[in-house]
This record gives structure tokens, C-alpha cells and sequence, in this order.
């Protein structure tokens, strides 16, 4: 009776909206997160179908417009290979996620509010989802609160464990009303000049018109969105935000968010610079090499020293996150086809690795109820799989051959040497990468060579934290050895923003 | 150069929402920072609105006069951005009501809703935390350091 | 000048002065009184640029929930604001000099402020517009057009833009006159194809309802944009839920006790009960009246939550939860969300894309459309009063512990 | 100018001025009570005057009966409003002026 296949970009967003909702209503005990589960892994499956689709489409592009009305108008959905790759990142990882929740939460979260927890949860997925999959400028600011919200509730659910979890809440909550009123503004601008909502149609304008793009109007509309952007994206001098609400959130919201959340703000970012701005303007016209290259490099280096220094794990991760953050933006600011294509995949690649490690150190809490250096001294005995894990994670973030890591870094390295004087940029890259060695040197050595603090035995993470934790890392494994799949979806989504033919 | 009557209208946005930014970065007290949010906020609204105005225009409602007849009234004022604020304003009264329960949240665990002081404990906090966390015999020297 | 230009330079001023009292303000009481202050002449400049719906929101969530929720928050965590050491912040003052400035510098290259050539008037919107109630084509639709409408006055709004070709379908116009003349836009002519479509509905001809009713801002919030409004009540329904989730005790704790101060007051008891059904008589039919004034299931839902409010307020919350207990409250919270994206779900069942109303009747597509949009709207009001109360039931159990 | 819009050129012009004497009087009174004193009757007096002038100029029956509607309610609302303020003032123990009294406030 329903034809699955022609709808299922409005699927992707609208099961999770209803089914998010009823999670209120399923009660108590293991039912809630089950229900969750469920609906994740569906959605997970529906973005898998959505990824042939596109790929077997002939344009590349898979457009759907909601309630019929033509896309000038009404709203529109539209998927292209960027898109949807996201799409399978967000809705994979959301999946493995919430299985993963069940243990983590049920310790950190009071038993009585599990249905709520759950609910935002799947709400939180379906803003995420939504933005990405959305081709209208002003239902991106729309589905940004959604995601925004839940994601402020959800930090906050860490209070619980330390009230840090409520000052990085509100912290964000403010940073980041600011960073989306500045991105309402730019859609503004955007709309009183070009007179439409659609990125496409917009994109058609600016192009069309002549003079438009010199407009000052124009020219303050991409800095707002751009300043917007980076606060949402948590690049590096606006990322203030970022590392106290990882640290503080409880451990199962924190992979989620250092897997998806920022991530759905590089794909924001994709899609205004190179769909509506075009890469003409974006690149070409405005300086924004220099800007992004520059935040981008300093943010790796600054933060990577600094992640050096902490003593919480936790908080570590959250500073390496900003430096990995900083690789994405790097590779797309440099807007050449090597550049763009490791951007991609270094989102697909840091969400598996950091995913990975922020659900072994969530395992750490569990047995433990801390997670700082002191903590795992001697770990790698006692919870072998958890440490091998994040060690293997570490790897990855290192850009150890064979692991993820590797490839993307490889792409972006090429992409700096590619453009005139940028040879300096792969030169940080490098040095971003030493640092990682540095901090993740410093977790393993404790875990593997340092004696525990005491004999207490402490018992492996259970296997529904071991499983999706593996899941992770099993995965970035996989696709640092078989890199055809990620550089394919990745060449093609940088050849369709650049412009360039396949 | 647009002549500056025509544009007058979007300063006073410029100034709102500017207003609404200093209350953000300069008021320690979190709910000024929530009210001034609000402000901020309020200040876009205006521009959005602004934009749809259109010169003698009207309100984008048809009206029925005179014996259920129905009249058309000359150009109308631009719905689109009208919807799009009423979006927006339901998003900001939701960012403050949850801003809202996180303050009160804040008052139970510390006591105060001034940032300053929260920033300080908070300071205090990750100094005890980074204290555990480090070498146990390092800990240790800082606690006796502490009591001597 | 025109008055609305002069009327709009005072109010504007006043609230500017307004704004930086409440900035500037240290009992925190009188600032959240000057935000309701605020809001209402904040209204009063939507009304004077014709945007009455958002006028009435902005009166009823900013004078109305905003500062019951402000007043609810103050009561249990300060008075006042901690005196300052300096009393102006030059960091702050800086930054925020420095980007009024870049927003300023925008603003230079906009249309003037009521332009009827700007880009936003005559892309777009003025096909929706020109469709209303269904007689664009000047071909007999379900709705007879309005007597004295004539398609081609309203085109060129009223002979302002000139040069408008008498078929409709010809959009050139905008490519090549207008744009034109307006200095910074010059137009390509190439053939760029860029208005393949009218904006009707794919499946039903232009001449039928389409989505269109009276009051516009309706037809774009249900029909065009209705799947923004979806999203837009999901908003409030996490809201909702986040402050369950942020503030709520475990039963019996803070719950049913303590009877209300208010109730031993012969005046107010017998003004509120007189003035409740009203109120939500009035909630209701702002609801249900949305398509043809202003109004809608955002306003309504906001007024009938404040009967509810009212009642609490002078009868106490324990009667409150007699009349509507918690659990029932949570769950109509969600219903209307269900509501709104389980009408979407059923135009998908029925054959139609998602939030396809004209689905819901196949035998006239019109009146699919017309129930569709009450139903959502139905939802919206729901959802927003159910969240509404429960935002103010948490803040006002955080009171009683 | 015909004769009802001069009756209510009269009225907006009284429903005005007896508005504006109420905001004088809450600069100019002494304390909490008598300020609401002031503010509360003139306003209720000043909107009625004005809606009833805004009735005698308003071309069809449904508005003049809505603008009817809001004036009641508002005539009922308003003071009710007032009396829960100082009912409230009053259950605080917040003391009237008296004439001995210093300055303005108690």
C-alpha cells in the first residue's frame, strides 16, 4: 500500500518524529531503549536504501517535494551523494549508539525519566537527520532548533554526575541560539535579495542575476553565515562550547554528539559555501581559504596541546575532537578535489573512531564511575577489550596506516600540496598528528605499562557496550583496509561541490 | 547610495539585536542573559518583518465587506516572512523556557545565578577533578601541600 | 511620510528605550515586567506593518507566557542582579559595535523598506499570492473571486510596477522590466528557465483550492510551509519534554499539597470562573478561525493554556491535576505532534506525497485540503497548550518543595 | 466631517486625555496603592471612551459587536486585575502612606 522507495527520503525524517514521540508512552524498564533501538535501526536501514538510490539514480540527485507543491514554493527534499553518505554516517552511527545506551544509561540517568531520555534521543536524530537531508534554507534553521534543543536537554542530563553538565548546557545553550539566530539572519539576507527559499533556486539567482553577488548584502549574509556556522560546527576560536559539554554529558549522549552533531554542521557548512554560495564566490571572490585554513590549522595545534595537559579523559577526546574538527574544515577550505573528498571521509572516519573511543571510556564509567588517567593505570589487563578499543581508536586518530585515519589524512596531505603555496598546511597536518601520538601515548602507557592503584577486580565492560563499541572501531578498521567505498561516495560528493564533472 | 529614509527601518533592527548582544556578553546574571537572548532574538524578527512591508500595502488577509462579498483590497503585505516569524518566535520561547529550567537547575546545585561565581566553582571543580585524576603520589603531595 | 512610517519611528524608539531598561535594569522583577512591556509594543509594530498574526503570537507568548515563565523562574532563584563593579563592558561594547556595524554595512545594498520592486515582492510569493482562493487564471475556481479583483492591478501592485503582460504564465516580465530598473539587479537574458512551474498543486488544476483560504499567512503555515510548522510544534513539544526531563521530581515529593493563596478571594474566584469558558471559547475559535483572520492553533493553543494557567493560579494546581492530572497532560503533549505528522502519514497512505492534503478527499480534492490544514492546525493547538501548562506546572512544583 | 465622526473625534480625544491623567498620576502619586489608584480607574474609564468612539466610526456590525465584546471584557478584566495586584500588595504587609510619612514610597 506504501511505496517505501518513493518516499523515503520524508521517512528517514518523519519515522523517527512519530515514533520519537510514542517513545513517551512505552513505560518503563528496558522498553523504552528497546522501542528506540528499534526505531534507530529502521531508520538506519532506510538510509542504507536511500544510499542505492542514489547511487543508482541517473542524475545522482533524489528530489521529493512535500505536500506535492513544487519546490519554488513549497519545501523540498532533495538527496545527492553528500547527503545521503551523511545520512548513513548520522543514522549508523545513531543506531549503534542507542544500543549502546542501555547500560550507560541506565547508571547514569534516573529509571524514572528513561521514556523522556529516549524520546529526545530519537527527536535529537530526527533534527539531525532532517537537516541533512532538507533542500530549504529556512527548514534548516527549523530542524538546527530541533536538533539544538534536544541536544542542550540531553547534555544536561549529566547533572546528575557532576552539575558541570548544567553550565555546559546552558553555556552552549546560549552560544548556540546566538550561532543559529546569526544563521536565521543570513538566510534573511539571503531571502530578501534572492526572494526565495530554496538552496537550489536561490543558487540559480545569485548565479543568474549579475551584480547581485557583488551586493554588500550579499557579502555580509555569507559572513554571518559563516560566523553562524563555525559556532555551530565548534571550529576552533568559537569552540567554547564544545569541550565542557562533551566532558560533562552523560557517556552515551557524548558519542553521539562527537559523532554526529558537528559533523551535521560541516555538512551545514557544505551546503551553503558550495550549493548556495557556489565555490565561485565561496572560494574565488571571498578569502575564505585564508580565514577557514587558518582557524582550522591553529585549532589543531592549539587544541592538541592542550588535550595534551588533561587529565580527564573525557575532556581530552573533547579538545581532540576540535583538532579533528579542524582537519575537516582544512580539507574543504582548500576547495580542490582532494581537499573536499578527504573532508568527507574524515567525517565518516573521526565519527567511527571517536565514536568508538568515547564508548570505551563511557565503559570506563561504567565499571568505574570516572574516567580520568589516574583511573586507567593498569586497565589494559583488566578490561583488555575496552583499552584495545581506544587504543586502536587512538590509532586512528593518529592516521596510523590501515586504520581510517589514514586515508582521509592521506587525501587532505594531497590536497595541500596541490594548491599554490598551501604546502605549509600539509606540514600541520603532520604536526596535528604528532600531537595525537603525544595524548594517546600517554593512555596507553598508563593503561598497559603502569601498575593499578590498588587490586580491586574489576570486572570487562558488558557485551552491550563491548559490541557497538567494536562495531566502531571494527569499522574504521574495515574502511581504513577497503577504501574503495568511502573514496568513491567521497570523489563523487567533492566533483558534485566543486562543480566538476565525475 | 540608497537614500537613508528608505533604510532607517533596518538600523533599528541592527540596533535591537545589538543591544540584545551586549546584554549576552556583558551580563554575569543568567537570566538577564536569557531575557537578553530574547531581545537578540526579537531584533531579527524585526528585520524579517521589515522585508515584508510593502508600500501601501495591507494586512495578507482577504477581508469579506458588505454582504459576504468579497473585496480586493489593493497589494498586500508579503505573507512569507510573516510565517517564517511565527516559526521562530515558538523556537524562542521554547530556547527560553529551556534556558529557563537549566537556571533553575543551576540555582539548586550552586546556589547562585551570577556567571562569575559560577565560573569559579566550576574552576574549583576541575581543579579538584584534575587533581584526582592525576598521579596518585602527585595527588598526594597536593593534598599535603593543601593541609601544611 | 506616510503615517506608517511615522507611527513606526515612534514605536520603534520607544522600543528601543525599552530594550535598553531591561538591559540596563537591576531588580530582575522589573525587567521581566519591561520584556512583557516589550513584547506588547513589539505587537503593536507588528500590527503597524500588517503582520497581524505574528502580532497576536508575539502579544500572547511575549506579554503572556514569556513573563509567567520569567516571574515563575524569579520567584525561586533571585531578585535581584549582583551589582556590578563597572558599569559598562568594554569588550562587550566593542564586539558588539563592531558586528552592528557589519549588519549596517548590508543594509546599504537592501531595497528601501517597503519597496514594492524588491526581489521578495515579485519572485515567488506574488504567483502564491495571485492564487488566493483559487482565481489566478481568472478561471472559475471553487471560491468566486472577489468582486473588483482584477488580476493584472494586482500584478503590478496596483500600477505601481508597469509593464505587466496580461498572461499570467508570462513571467519574463520580472526578468526583464522591473529588475531592471532597480539598480543593482541586472537581470541575464538567456532564457534562464527559471519559473517552469505555477505554484499550484502537481496533481490537482490550478483552479481549485489549493491550499488557498483568506487569511494567507494560513495557506503558506498549513499548506506551502506546513511541514516547517511540523517541525515547528516539535519545537515545542521537546521544550516540553526537556523540562520534564530537567525539572521534574519523583511523585508525592513536590506534588498536591499546600491549597492556594488566591482561593479565599471572593473577586477574583468569581471574575475567573465567569471568564474561563471564554477564554477557552475564544481559544477555540481562534483555532478554528485561523484560515479566515488572524489566528491559528499557535494562538489558540497559547490562549486556552492560559485559562488553565488562570485556574491554577486562583484555584490551585491541586485542582488543576484533579481537572487534568499530569500523565493525561504528557500524553496530549504528544498527541497533537501525532496529529499533525499522523495527517502527513495518512496523505502517504492514501497515495499522495507527505502532508498531501488534497489526499484526504478523493473526490474533492479541496475539501481534503480544507480538513487537512484544520486538522493540523487542530494539532498545533493541542500540542502548544498541553507543553504550555506543562512548562508552568514544572516551575511552579520547583515552588512548593 | 459628518456628525459621528465628531462625536468620535470627542470621545478618542477624552478617552486620550483621561489615559494620560492616569499616567500622571502615577508619577505623582506617593505610593503603590494610590498609583494603582490612579492608573487603574483612568484606564478603564479612557478605554471605554475610545472603543466607544472607535464603534460609532466602524462600517460593519460583526466588528462594532467584537469591539463591544473587548470593551466589556476589559471592563471586567481591568479592574479585577488591579484588586488581585493590591490584594497581593496588602497579603505582603506592604503598609499604605500615610500623610506623616517621608517622601514618596512607605
Amino acid at each position: 500500500m506504501l511505496d517505501v522507495q518513493a518516499h523515503l527520503p520524508v521517512l528517514i525524517v518523519t519515522i523517527p518524529l512519530i515514533c520519537g514521540v510514542l517513545t513517551i508512552a512505552t513505560g518503563k524498564g528496558w522498553k523504552p531503549w528497546a522501542w528506540a533501538t528499534a526505531v534507530t535501526g529502521t531508520v538506519f536501514y532506510l538510509t542504507i536504501l536511500l544510499m542505492q538510490q542514489v547511487l543508482a539514480s541517473a542524475t545522482g540527485v533524489v528530489s521529493y517535494e512535500l505536500g506535492n507543491w513544487p519546490r519554488q514554493w513549497g519545501i523540498e527534499y532533495r538527496v545527492d551523494a553528500l547527503n545521503a553518505f551523511i545520512l548513513l554516517i548520522v543514522a549508523g552511527v545513531g543506531f549503534v549508539t542507542t544500543i549502546y545506551a542501555k547500560k550507560s544509561v541506565e547508571k547514569e540517568i534516573p529509571a524514572d525519566r528513561h521514556n523522556f531520555f529516549y524520546a529526545v534521543w530519537v527527536l535529537a536524530l530526527c533534527g539531525l537527520l532532517g537537516i541533512t537531508v532538507t533542500g530549504d534554507a529556512f527548514n534548516v534553521y527549523v530542524l538546527l532548533e530541533i536538533s539544538s534543543l534536544t541536544v542542550y536537554a540531553l547534555i544536561a542530563m549529566g547533572k546528575d554526575m557532576h552539575r558541570g553538565a548544567l553550565t555546559a548546557s546552558l553555556r552552549y545553550l546560549i552560544l548556540g541560539s546566538v550561532g543559529a539566530s546569526f544563521i536565521l539572519l543570513g538566510i534573511g539576507y539571503l531571502m530578501m535579495i534572492t526572494g526565495t527559499l530554496n538552496m537550489q533556486d536561490m543558487h540559480e539567482r545569485l548565479m543568474s542575476v549579475p551584480g547581485i553577488l557583488e551586493s554588500r548584502t550579499v557579502l555580509v549574509a555569507f559572513a554571518f553565515l559563516l560566523v553562524g556556522l563555525s559556532m555551530k560546527m565548534a571550529l576552533f576560536p568559537l569552540h567554547m562550547w564544545l569541550p565542557r559539554a562533551y566532558t560533562y554529558a552523560p557517556s552515551a549522549v557524548s558519542a553521539l554528539l562527537a559523532a554526529t552533531a558537528t559533523k551535521v554542521g560541516v555538512y551545514m557548512a557544505f551546503r551553503f559555501l558550495f550549493t548556495i554560495f557556489g565555490v565561485g564566490f565561496s572560494f574565488i571572490a571571498m578569502p575564505t581559504t585564508l580565514v577557514l585554513a587558518t582557524c582550522a590549522s591553529a585549532g589543531i595545534i592549539v587544541t592538541g596541546v592542550t588535550a595534551i595537559r588533561q587529565t580527564n579523559l573525557k575532556r581530552m577526546l573533547a579538545y581532540s575532537s576540535v583538532g579533528q574538527l579542524g582537519y575537516i574544515v582544512l580539507g574543504f577550505s582548500l576547495a580542490n578535489v582532494n581537499g573536499v573528498a578527504g573532508s568527507v571521509a574524515h567525517i565518516l572516519n573521526h565519527a567511527l573512531m571517536k565514536g568508538g573511543m568515547f564508548m570505551a571510556l563511557g565503559a570506563i564509567v561504567y565499571s568505574q564511575g570516572r574516567c580520568d588517567i589516574r583511573s586507567v593505570r593498569g586497565l589494559g589487563r583488566k578490561m583488555p577489550l575496552t583499552m584495545a578499543a581506544f587504543t586502536v581508536g587512538g590509532l586512528g586518530l593518529i592516521g596510523f596506516p590501515l586504520t581510517a585515519g589514514f586515508i582521509s589524512k592521506w587525501y587532505l596531505v594531497q590536497g595541500c600540496l596541490e594548491r599554490p603555496h598551501m604546502w605549509p598546511l600539509a606540514g600541520v597536518v603532520l604536526l596535528g598528528s604528532l600531537l595525537a601520538v603525544v595524548y594517546t601515548w600517554r593512555v596507553v602507557e598508563a593503561a598497559y605499562f603502569q601498575e593499578p592503584d590498588d587490586d580491586r577486580p574489576i570486572a570487562e565492560a558488558p557485551l552491550l557496550m563491548l559490541i557497538p563499541m567494536w562495531l566502531m572501531i571494527g569499522a574504521s578498521i574495515f574502511f581504513g583496509i577497503n577504501a574503495t567505498f568511502t573514496g568513491k561516495i567521497a570523489v563523487t560528493a567533492a566533483r558534485s561541490l566543486l562543480g566538476v564533472g565525475p | 547610495m540608497t537614500d537613508v529614509l528608505g533604510i532607517y527601518n533596518y538600523w533599528i533592527y541592527v540596533v535591537l539585536m545589538m543591544i540584545g548582544l551586549y546584554g549576552v556578553i556583558a551580563k554575569p546574571n543568567l537570566i538577564k542573559q536569557a531575557i537578553a537572548l530574547g531581545l537578540f532574538q526579537t531584533g531579527i524578527f524585526l528585520y524579517y518583518i521589515s522585508m515584508a512591508v510593502i508600500d501601501g500595502g495591507t494586512a495578507p488577509i482577504w477581508t469579506t465587506i458588505e454582504d459576504g462579498a468579497q473585496k480586493f483590497q489593493g497589494p498586500y503585505d508579503n505573507p512569507l516572512p510573516h510565517v517564517l516569524i511565527l516559526t521562530a518566535i515558538v523556537v524562542s520561547v521554547s530556547v527560553l523556557a529551556v534556558a529557563l529550567a537549566l537556571i533553575i537547575n543551576i540555582k539548586r546545585s550552586y546556589g547562585t545565578i551570577e556567571a562569575d561565581e559560577i565560573e569559579r566553582m566550576d574552576h574549583e571543580d576541575r581543579l579538584i577533578e584534575y587533581r584526582a585524576g592525576q598521579a596518585p603520589d602527585a595527588a598526594d603531595d597536593a593534598e599535603a601541600r593543601h593541609h601544611a | 511620510m506616510t503615517a506608517v512610517v511615522l507611527i513606526d519611528t515612534l514605536l520603534l524608539l520607544l522600543v528601543t528605550v525599552t530594550a535598553v531598561a531591561i538591559i540596563e535594569v537591576r531588580n530582575l522583577y522589573a525587567s521581566a515586567m519591561l520584556t512583557s512591556v516589550y513584547s506588547l509594543l513589539m505587537a503593536l509594530v507588528w500590527v503597524n506593518m500588517h503582520s497581524m498574526d505574528v502580532a497576536f503570537t508575539e502579544a500572547a507568548v511575549g506579554g503572556g507566557i514569556s513573563t509567567i515563565l520569567l516571574i515563575g523562574t524569579l520567584v525561586h532563584t533571585a531578585r535581584e542582579e549582583k551589582p556590578l563593579k563597572r558599569r559598562v563592558h568594554g569588550k562587550a561594547l566593542a564586539l558588539t559595535a563592531l558586528c552592528g556595524a557589519a549588519l549596517i554595512y548590508g543594509t546599504f545594498d537592501m531595497p528601501r523598506f517597503g519597496d514594492p520592486k524588491a526581489p521578495i515582492h515579485h519572485f515567488r510569493v506574488p504567483e502564491m499570492m495571485a492564487q488566493t482562493v483559487g482565481f489566478a487564471n481568472s478561471t472559475a475556481g471553487k471560491q468566486a473571486p472577489p468582486a473588483g479583483f482584477d488580476p493584472l492591478e494586482y500584478r503590478s501592485f496596483n500600477g505601481a510596477v508597469p509593464s505587466v503582460p496580461v498572461d499570467p504564465a508570462d513571467t519574463a516580465w520580472r526578468e526583464t522590466s522591473v529588475l531592471a530598473q532597480h539598480g543593482i539587479m541586472l537581470p541575464k537574458v538567456n532564457g534562464h528557465a527559471l519559473h517552469p512551474a505555477e505554484p499550484g498543486h502537481h496533481l490537482h488544476p490550478p483552479d481549485d483550492f489549493n491550499g488557498h483560504v483568506p487569511n494567507s499567512v494560513t495557506s503558506l503555515l498549513a499548506a506551502y510551509r506546513g511541514y516547517d510548522t511540523m517541525f515547528e510544534t516539535t519545537v515545542i513539544f521537546t521544550a516540553g519534554v526537556s523540562l520534564i526531563l530537567l525539572l521534574r521530581r519523583p511523585r508525592r515529593e513536590g506534588y498536591l499539597q499546600r491549597s492556594a493563596p488566591l482561593a479565599d478571594q471572593a473577586i477574583l474566584r468569581v471574575v475567573s470562573k465567569m471568564a474561563i469558558p471564554f477564554i477557552l471559547l475564544f481559544g477555540l475559535y481562534v483555532i478554528t478561525h485561523g484560515e479566515l483572520g488572524p489566528g491559528g492553533g499557535f494562538q489558540g493553543g497559547v490562549v486556552v493554556a492560559c485559562a488553565f494557567i488562570l485556574f491554577a493560579l486562583i484555584f490551585g494546581r491541586p485542582a488543576l491535576y484533579r481537572v487534568l492530572p499530569p500523565p493525561v497532560c504528557d500524553l496530549l503533549t504528544g498527541l497533537g505532534v501525532l496529529m499533525y505528522s499522523g495527517t502527513g502519514l495518512a496523505c502517504l497512505l492514501l497515495g499522495g506525497n507527505f502532508l498531501d492534503y488534497a489526499m484526504l478527499d478523493p473526490i474533492s480534492p479541496g475539501d481534503g485540503e480544507a480538513l487537512g490544514m484544520t486538522l493540523v492546525e487542530y494539532g498545533v493547538g493541542i500540542t502548544v497548550s498541553m507543553v504550555m501548562l506543562t512548562i508552568f506546572n514544572q516551575l511552579a512544583e520547583e515552588r512548593s518543595k | 466631517m459628518q456628525a459621528h465622526e465628531i462625536v468620535t473625534t470627542i470621545l478618542l480625544a477624552l478617552g486620550c486625555l483621561v489615559s494620560m491623567t492616569g499616567a500622571y498620576g502615577l508619577l505623582r502619586m506617593p505610593d503603590f496603592y494610590t498609583r494603582l489608584h490612579t492608573a487603574g480607574k483612568t484606564d478603564s474609564l479612557g478605554q471605554f471612551l475610545i472603543f466607544l468612539g472607535l464603534v460609532l466610526v466602524t462600517p460593519d456590525l460583526l466588528t462594532q459587536l467584537k469591539l463591544i465584546a473587548v470593551a466589556m471584557i476589559l471592563m471586567i478584566a481591568a479592574p479585577t486585575a488591579t484588586h488581585a495586584i493590591t490584594k497581593a500588595a496588602h497579603l505582603h504587609h506592604l503598609r499604605p502612606w500615610t500623610k506623616g510619612d517621608p517622601g514618596g514610597e512607605p
